[in-house]
């Protein structure tokens, strides 16, 4: 039952709050008006904000320079392709923790996620030598299980909690009613934590979207995506301002444009399904 | 609700995700392991056969160790100051009702969205360059000398950038633990007696510790192995140098693999230190 | 066939990849761009070879990387390029950097040495003028007279980032100058030396009155734009950097940029270096024959020529053979004559003053340089950014070198 | 002090008026109880008491003072919330000293009234646990003993006990009701449950969306309800209200009977009808009976009575105890 | 079809033995309620029946046939969960349906039953909406639906009516009593409500600690309660227990008697006491009173009855419903 609250204070909270968002968001707003802007303009003193002489001439020059589409096709493949492999594995599993607890349960799960305490780098050596063996260099099937290997912990655990939201009397029934074990995950269990679901696809599709040391390390040209892309515009000679902005601003804006169409589905991932 | 039956189908369903995530932890580390007993430079031949402890010794012994370790720490939990101290306040600013909250809350997500590549070039040259970036800008229109961030000021910068980057998840969470606090017990404070502040510090307070938690824990997985912001930021100098980063100079730049295996050993071994340490506290407040 | 190249986000690359179809047209190969950033580069085709993981069939590598690589035999030899290539056109120099053992490993795509860039219109101003083979003593005395940090003019623009390629470039060449080097003839690491302490001291002092801010965060990048937005008195930096900062486009000081030779402190050794980006091809890959056909085709004359009639004789890669500089259309460009002399005066089989065991300008061609170099550097960085003393930076450098030294067991 | 005056308080929520001009005269000492179907405004009422919400117009007077927009806390009122608001981080001693501590009460007096309130509450045991590690009744109590320890004017209780399961709410309720008698403090209660309101009330408020329909002590709502709904809302079983031709016989729109006033019988009686459901409690026997010309009315007898699922029966309704309404549903006296 | 006979069973749960062992015969068609203080294993040994658990030790058929370790689909029976256990989303129809479908049911069939069902249970009208966008009551209405159309042999029902209001759970109550007089099926009932189980049940089987104290129909438990624990456990409110002096009087370690069968007097009886609480609801009085050689004594009295906190009265109990205990507690006849 919320109080209700006088015009003033929801002037002053409106104002303040818009304030720190803008301020939060600026870095982002000041890239994206930057890569329209001249490479002169982008570093004239004192900076223009929006009155420049807009220009797409940035982004011209980057697509020329790499085909952005294939970089972006890998980047949605890859994220894609191991959020929806990793949410396989995980539903079975975090079916059974949430639902046939046991003793140990709390440690497999933590025990899951110290897995990501490992440090990339100290592994890099094995790992390319294990991809070299196995041939899946530069291909997207090996960034698909790397990655979804890094996220399952997160995604087990994430389904996890969202399971446990879940009231195992409706398992029971569907258990009465006949059905078996897949038929009581694939119709019931999964229809009901769709939300659930759905968050944790975006936040792990977010998270291996960003991925920047495997996807860099392990792919060359066929396989490589966006965090590649922009790696080869990061300190070129000369000016690059702008350049780099453009860059910038088509690397993260797919996934920018996804976050905020599906921002509910989001916030409710982003807790991780760790608080309610 | 347990049957024999269920109990068996639970283990088998657990199986793919506990050998795969066993085989992921396995494989590369007992490789690492093996690799840390041996002089391996691949500049040089490759294995050159074992060497015992000496490998461990000497990655200790560098002068670089312990300032990587402290690098690293001081990284973590400044990061965790801020996002924790700022995603407060902010959690408390956005639970407010105002008008707009939908796009604000947008605005603040953002940054999350980012790659941490970009970020970090983003900050770096458009930002924190002391001649051409915006805060140089900023500094000298109020006449102050520009800040040469990356150099004078450099672990403040890096916390600044990961910082900006990880807020938004502090402040997602600690809002949503903010929401859930049941209004009555606001209430109640307030027919106690208690005033805003202080219902602050008795009630809200208390009541985020378990998001806290939260952000705490998962923040610090993320943050022990932040590598992309270093390598584009200083790489590693000025006193940024994390132990994550001092394990790429020695495998990748000065390509001995023995001995930086042996780094990513003790980076285990740092990491399960916090995290058995945090499992301690989080644990009980975590119902996981 | 597609062939894997892995190349650096130079310019003159980009334009190479531009050129693409021209390959495509004349050999029927098609062609992969891997562009990375130079330290992403590095990491990455350093990783490839030597784990034989064949992700690339060519690669884009430098003078230090071509004869540890070479010597490991994972290179493929490129001694038997057809007579129409015609090896003995590329520069000496360039072409004893890229081999092993009298075999040439890699072929030069451009070279460059290091020169002083500087602005007529300000050494005018300061009342000085520019000889060819400037000792450093005037160029210091020239730096501060062109100071004038009230208008963010800074009398020299010197590396300060650091970084085996970055600012230990710079230093280790300018060292030489100073009769410093790297190790004795015993492998024993010299930073303790007196030459050494000179060197860095009148470094940091110079930057420190003449310096732009934030020296030392800066690379080639950062110096090349204050260069071209004219807050640069003077630049010593490779050769390459010639054709942008005289490129009306960026420039806003192209027509005010006079060449000299790096300078020297009279022990008979200039503080230039010798560099090239160089294209190689792995050993074992699937590709031999398409890379080999592509390497020809970018390191010939007549991608050179390909490149002057798209773009301009002032953009062809330079620096990599003769032919280039007994062009009569190359001849009227003003850093033309500049850069061969620099390119010809360094010896990178004989850099320093005192003799040394290693081959290398800039750097030592052992593998373990990279790594110690870069750390130095940072030493030197944080040095330059205040941190430390001169004297704490090269103790500092002494003992993670000599640690390194024995680690990697000499 | 105690003494609560209402008048011409309103209440809107945006365009929503949810309590009209409404006068309430509570006096010190008195136990009342605001009862009304869910949504009516009881708990905006207490709400408005407490400070918790402004009113919209008209003034609140606490012992002769002029309250209206004085802050909750100076009001020197008590509140128990329905889910209790217990600090979930504190021990029950921390929670109940809360009001002290804020208050800025020297700690020895702090001591002692803790202890006191414990006492009183039977709480001494419990004192160093958490609420999560009490019972619903335990919490119930530690939100009472956080009340009582502040020595308010007034108490007000929002639906206390309707979270507790239905044995715990007896004890409950008669625990609340001695505390009354004990404290003899002004005691404001909010419930939907008949049994509550009919058991600890010195005076009920019957409240239709927002507006009074009936005050009074819990025997003269049971006797004389005032109009249809009252009548209605009180009893349980409800009322047994009928139309029609048998209203008109008595004169009346619409007659009403409690099912405790019918005598059933197998063989003869003044109204026929049919058993469509007979519960058998032991103590007593619910039948629901269908009539044609009465429709179904419910009837309760004493002990056990043996009939079953259709059987015919005869209804005798006790004429003294009958209440008439006129159209306008107000009762006819 | 439908008997369910379980022969020494038992269950544990790792240590504890919830179920120590059990013997129990329920006949076809019979309405079985299992009544028994909280924790004492009502669930799970409906649980056990459903096939939900394992039972540690013991069989169970149904219907003549082993079925100690048969799926719990196989069983043939249906359960309807406290909390109802919708598919929330599916419309009502598909939750209808689930179990037809489960079962590979032929559509045509399928729709039959679902309509009938429907029909039955009056959700025509709801047939597409999600249970989301149903009162508690008709959700109720889908859970048994969804139980009815596998014509089960046996109907389980683990507290089906705990989350309802007051007012609903008597409508509910009807209702699932007259549908097991449409299908007579056989039915196991859990509730903790004393009113359930007394209207409801054929036969009440009385559970504490995992072990039956007494077998009977609703009024056998009622008027002949086995032993103590019966007879606090049957009836509301409790029957008064007196031990002592007054019960060696009638050759019992304890005497028992209800707080309806006793008259209250302002004058005279056999008992004298001092009221302690006196709560008129109207209908009735129910009066705590404070005796020095009894204890404390409940005491229900028809309509209102005029007294006070502290006025002395006289107790008469109905010598004819006296019940008498042994040491042993149990009840002696
Ligand atoms: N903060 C608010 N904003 C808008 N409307 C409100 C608010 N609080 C209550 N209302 C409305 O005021 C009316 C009265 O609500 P109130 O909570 O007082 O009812 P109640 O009698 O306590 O009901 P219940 O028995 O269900 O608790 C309701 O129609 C409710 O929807
Ligand atoms: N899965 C389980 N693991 C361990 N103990 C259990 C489990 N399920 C039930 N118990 C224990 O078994 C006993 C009986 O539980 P059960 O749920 O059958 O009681 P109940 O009679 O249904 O109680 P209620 O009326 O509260 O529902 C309790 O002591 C309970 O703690
Ligand atoms: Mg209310
Ligand atoms: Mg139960």
């Amino acid at each position: 039952m919320a109080r209700a609250v006088t015009n003033q204070r929801k002037t002053i909270n409106t104002i303040l709050a818009w304030a720190v968002g803008l301020l939060i968001f600026f870095p982002i707003l000041w890239t994206i008006l930057t890569s329209f802007k001249t490479e002169a303009q982008a570093i004239s003193d004192p900076p223009v904000f929006l009155f420049f002489d807009w220009t797409l001439e940035n982004y011209a020059v980057v697509q020329e320079r790499s085909n952005y589409m294939r970089f972006l096709w890998n980047s949605v493949l890859i994220a894609g392709g191991s959020t929806l492999l990793g949410v396989i594995i995980a539903v079975p599993a975090a079916w059974s923790m949430a639902f046939v607890p046991s003793k140990r349960t709390k440690d497999i799960l933590l025990w899951m996620l110290s897995t990501k305490m490992l440090p990339a780098v100290g592994v890099l050596y094995p790992i390319y030598l294990i991809f070299i063996k196995f041939g899946i260099l530069d291909s997207r099937i090996g960034l698909i299980i790397v990655l979804m290997l890094i996220n399952l912990p997160i995604i087990i655990w994430m389904l996890y909690t969202y399971f446990k939201e879940i009231p195992g009397e409706i398992l029971e029934a569907a258990r009465m009613d006949g059905a078996t074990l897949k038929e009581e995950i694939l119709y019931v269990l999964t229809p009901m934590a769709i939300p659930g679901i759905a968050s944790t696809i975006l936040l792990n599709f977010i998270l291996a979207w960003n991925e920047a040391f495997w996807t860099l390390n392990l792919t060359a040209a066929k396989a490589a995506p966006l965090t590649a892309f922009i790696a080869s515009y990061s300190s070129p000679e000369g000016l690059f301002y702008a350049k780099l902005s453009a860059a910038s601003t088509m690397a993260i804006a797919p996934i920018l444009i996804l976050g905020w169409f599906s921002q509910k589905q989001l916030v409710r991932g982003l807790t991780f399904g760790a608080v309610k | 609700m347990a049957t024999q039956h269920s109990r068996s189908a639970a283990r088998l369903m657990m199986a793919p995700a506990v050998i795969l995530l066993l085989g992921w932890m396995l494989v590369p580390l007992s490789m690492t392991v093996l690799f840390s007993f041996k002089k391996y430079l691949p500049m040089r031949g490759g294995d050159l056969g074992w060497v015992g402890f000496d490998n461990y010794v000497r990655f200790v012994s560098s002068s670089a160790f312990w300032p990587s370790v402290q690098a690293t720490l001081l990284i973590v939990g400044g990061v965790l100051l801020i996002t924790v101290v700022l995603g407060v306040v902010l959690a408390l600013l956005l639970d407010q009702p105002m008008w707009g909250q939908g796009i604000v809350r947008i605005l603040v997500i953002a940054p999350f969205f980012v790659m941490p590549t970009v970020s970090a070039l983003v900050w770096k040259n458009m930002f924190m360059d002391p001649v051409n970036g915006l805060l140089a800008h900023v500094w000298k229109f109020f006449g102050a000398a520009p800040v040469e961030w990356l150099s004078q000021a450099s672990m403040q910068s890096i916390i600044l950038i990961v910082s900006w980057q990880w807020l938004p998840f502090a402040t997602l969470i600690l809002l949503t633990a903010v929401q859930s606090l049941d209004s009555e017990q606001l209430e109640a404070a307030e027919m106690d007696g208690a005033p805003v502040f202080k219902r602050f510090w008795y009630i809200i307070l208390p009541h985020l510790a378990r998001a806290i938690t939260v952000v705490v824990l998962i923040q610090t997985i993320f943050l022990l192995s932040i590598f992309a912001e270093i390598f584009v930021t200083t790489q590693g100098s000025f006193g940024t140098k994390t132990l994550t980063y001092l394990i790429f100079q020695r495998v990748l730049e000065s390509q001995n693999v023995g001995l930086g295996s042996a780094g990513g050993v003790y980076a285990i071994i740092l990491a399960n230190i916090v995290a058995i340490f945090l499992m301690r506290i989080v644990g009980k407040n975590l119902d996981a | 066939d597609t062939i894997t190249i892995a190349t650096v986000n130079n310019g003159d690359m980009i334009r190479m990849q531009g050129l693409t179809e021209d390959f495509t047209a004349k050999t029927g190969h098609e062609v992969e761009w891997v562009t990375l950033e130079e330290n992403v580069l590095r990491q990455r085709v350093t990783t490839d070879i030597s784990t034989k993981g064949g992700a690339f069939d060519v690669m884009t590598i430098g003078m230090y990387e071509t004869p540890i690589w070479g010597k490991n035999g994972w290179l493929v030899s490129l001694d038997d390029l057809p007579a129409e290539y015609n090896a003995d056109d590329i520069l000496p120099a360039m072409r004893g950097g890229l081999s092993y053992d009298g075999t040439m490993y890699a072929a030069p795509f451009y070279g460059e040495s290091s020169m002083i860039m500087y602005r007529t219109d300000l050494m005018e101003k300061a009342g000085l003028e520019m000889p060819d083979a400037p000792t450093w003593e005037f160029v210091a005395d020239a730096a501060r007279k062109m100071t004038d940090k009230e208008n963010e003019v800074y009398g020299i623009c010197l590396r300060g980032k650091a970084g085996w390629g970055e600012n230990m470039a710079f230093l280790t060449a300018t060292s030489n100058a100073f009769g410093a080097r790297w190790f004795d003839e015993n492998w024993k690491p010299q930073f303790d030396s007196p030459q050494w302490k000179e060197t860095l001291t009148f470094y940091l002092d110079l930057m420190n009155e003449a310096g732009p801010p934030g020296a030392s965060t800066n690379g080639f990048n950062e110096n090349l734009s204050l260069f071209q937005q004219g807050k640069c008195g003077m630049w010593i930096d490779a050769t390459v950097a010639a054709s942008f900062v005289t490129n009306p486009d960026d420039s806003t000081v192209a027509d005010k940029v006079g060449f000299a030779l790096a300078p020297d402190t009279g022990l008979g050794k200039r503080g230039n270096w010798l560099w090239a980006w160089a294209l190689a091809i792995p050993a074992g890959t699937q590709n031999e024959a398409a890379a080999k056909e592509f390497i020809q085709w970018a390191t010939s004359t007549d991608y050179i020529e390909l490149v002057a009639e798209n773009e301009g004789w002032a953009n062809v890669p330079p620096g990599a053979r003769i032919s280039l500089y007994e062009n009569e259309n190359y001849k009227d460009i003003p850093f033309a004559k500049m850069t061969l002399e620099s390119i010809l005066s360094a010896d990178p089989n004989n850099p320093t003053v005192d003799p040394v065991p290693y081959v290398g300008v800039q750097f030592a061609a052992i593998p373990e340089f990279a790594g110690i170099a870069t750390e130095v550097g940072q030493e030197f960085s944080a040095a330059l950014a205040g941190q430390q003393t001169a004297e704490e930076a090269l103790a500092k450098a002494q003992a993670l070198t000599s640690d390194a030294m024995e680690a990697a067991g000499y | 002090m105690g003494s609560i005056t209402l008048s011409k308080v309103t209440k809107s929520f945006g365009e929503a008026q949810v309590i009209p001009p409404l006068d309430l005269e509570i006096n010190d000492g008195e136990f009342v109880v605001f009862v009304g179907p869910s949504g009516c405004g009881k708990s905006t009422l207490l709400r408005l008491i407490a400070g918790l919400e402004d009113v919209s117009s008209g003034e609140i007077s606490i012992d002769g003072v002029d309250a209206t927009s004085l802050a909750p806390a100076k009001r020197k009122l008590a509140m128990v919330f329905q889910s209790y608001a217990l600090y979930p981080h504190m021990s029950v001693k921390k929670n109940i000293a809360f009001p002290l501590k804020m208050a800025g009460m020297d700690p020895a007096e702090q001591e002692k009234r803790i202890a006191n309130a414990a006492k009183v509450l039977n709480l001494t045991d419990y004192i160093d646990r958490r609420p999560g590690q009490l019972s619903g009744g335990q919490r119930q109590r530690v939100a009472i003993g956080r009340a009582i320890v502040r020595e308010p004017e007034a108490f007000l209780f929002d639906e206390p006990l309707s979270n507790l399961d239905a044995a715990l709410r007896v004890n409950m309720r008669a625990e609340i009701s001695e505390l009354h008698q004990q404290l003899a403090t002004t005691m404001i209660y909010v419930t939907h449950d008949q049994v509550e309101a009919m058991t600890m009330a010195d005076k009920i408020v019957v409240l239709r969306a927002g507006h009074i329909e009936q005050v009074g002590s819990p025997l003269e709502l049971y006797e004389r309800p005032r109009n249809l709904f009252v009548a209605g809302f009180i009893g349980s079983p409800k009322m047994n209200l009928i139309s029609g031709a048998e209203a008109a016989k008595h004169d009346a729109a619409t007659i009403g009977i409690r099912p405790e006033h019918i005598t059933l019988s197998k063989e003869s009686g003044t109204w026929a009808g049919k058993v469509g459901l007979a519960e058998h409690l032991g103590s007593d026997t619910f039948s629901r009976i269908h009539s044609d010309e009465l429709g179904e009315i419910t009837v309760r007898t004493i002990g056990d009575f043996a009939i079953k699922h259709g059987d015919t029966v005869y209804m005798t309704p006790d004429m003294s105890k009958l209440h008439r309404f006129d159209a306008d549903g107000l009762a006819i006296r």
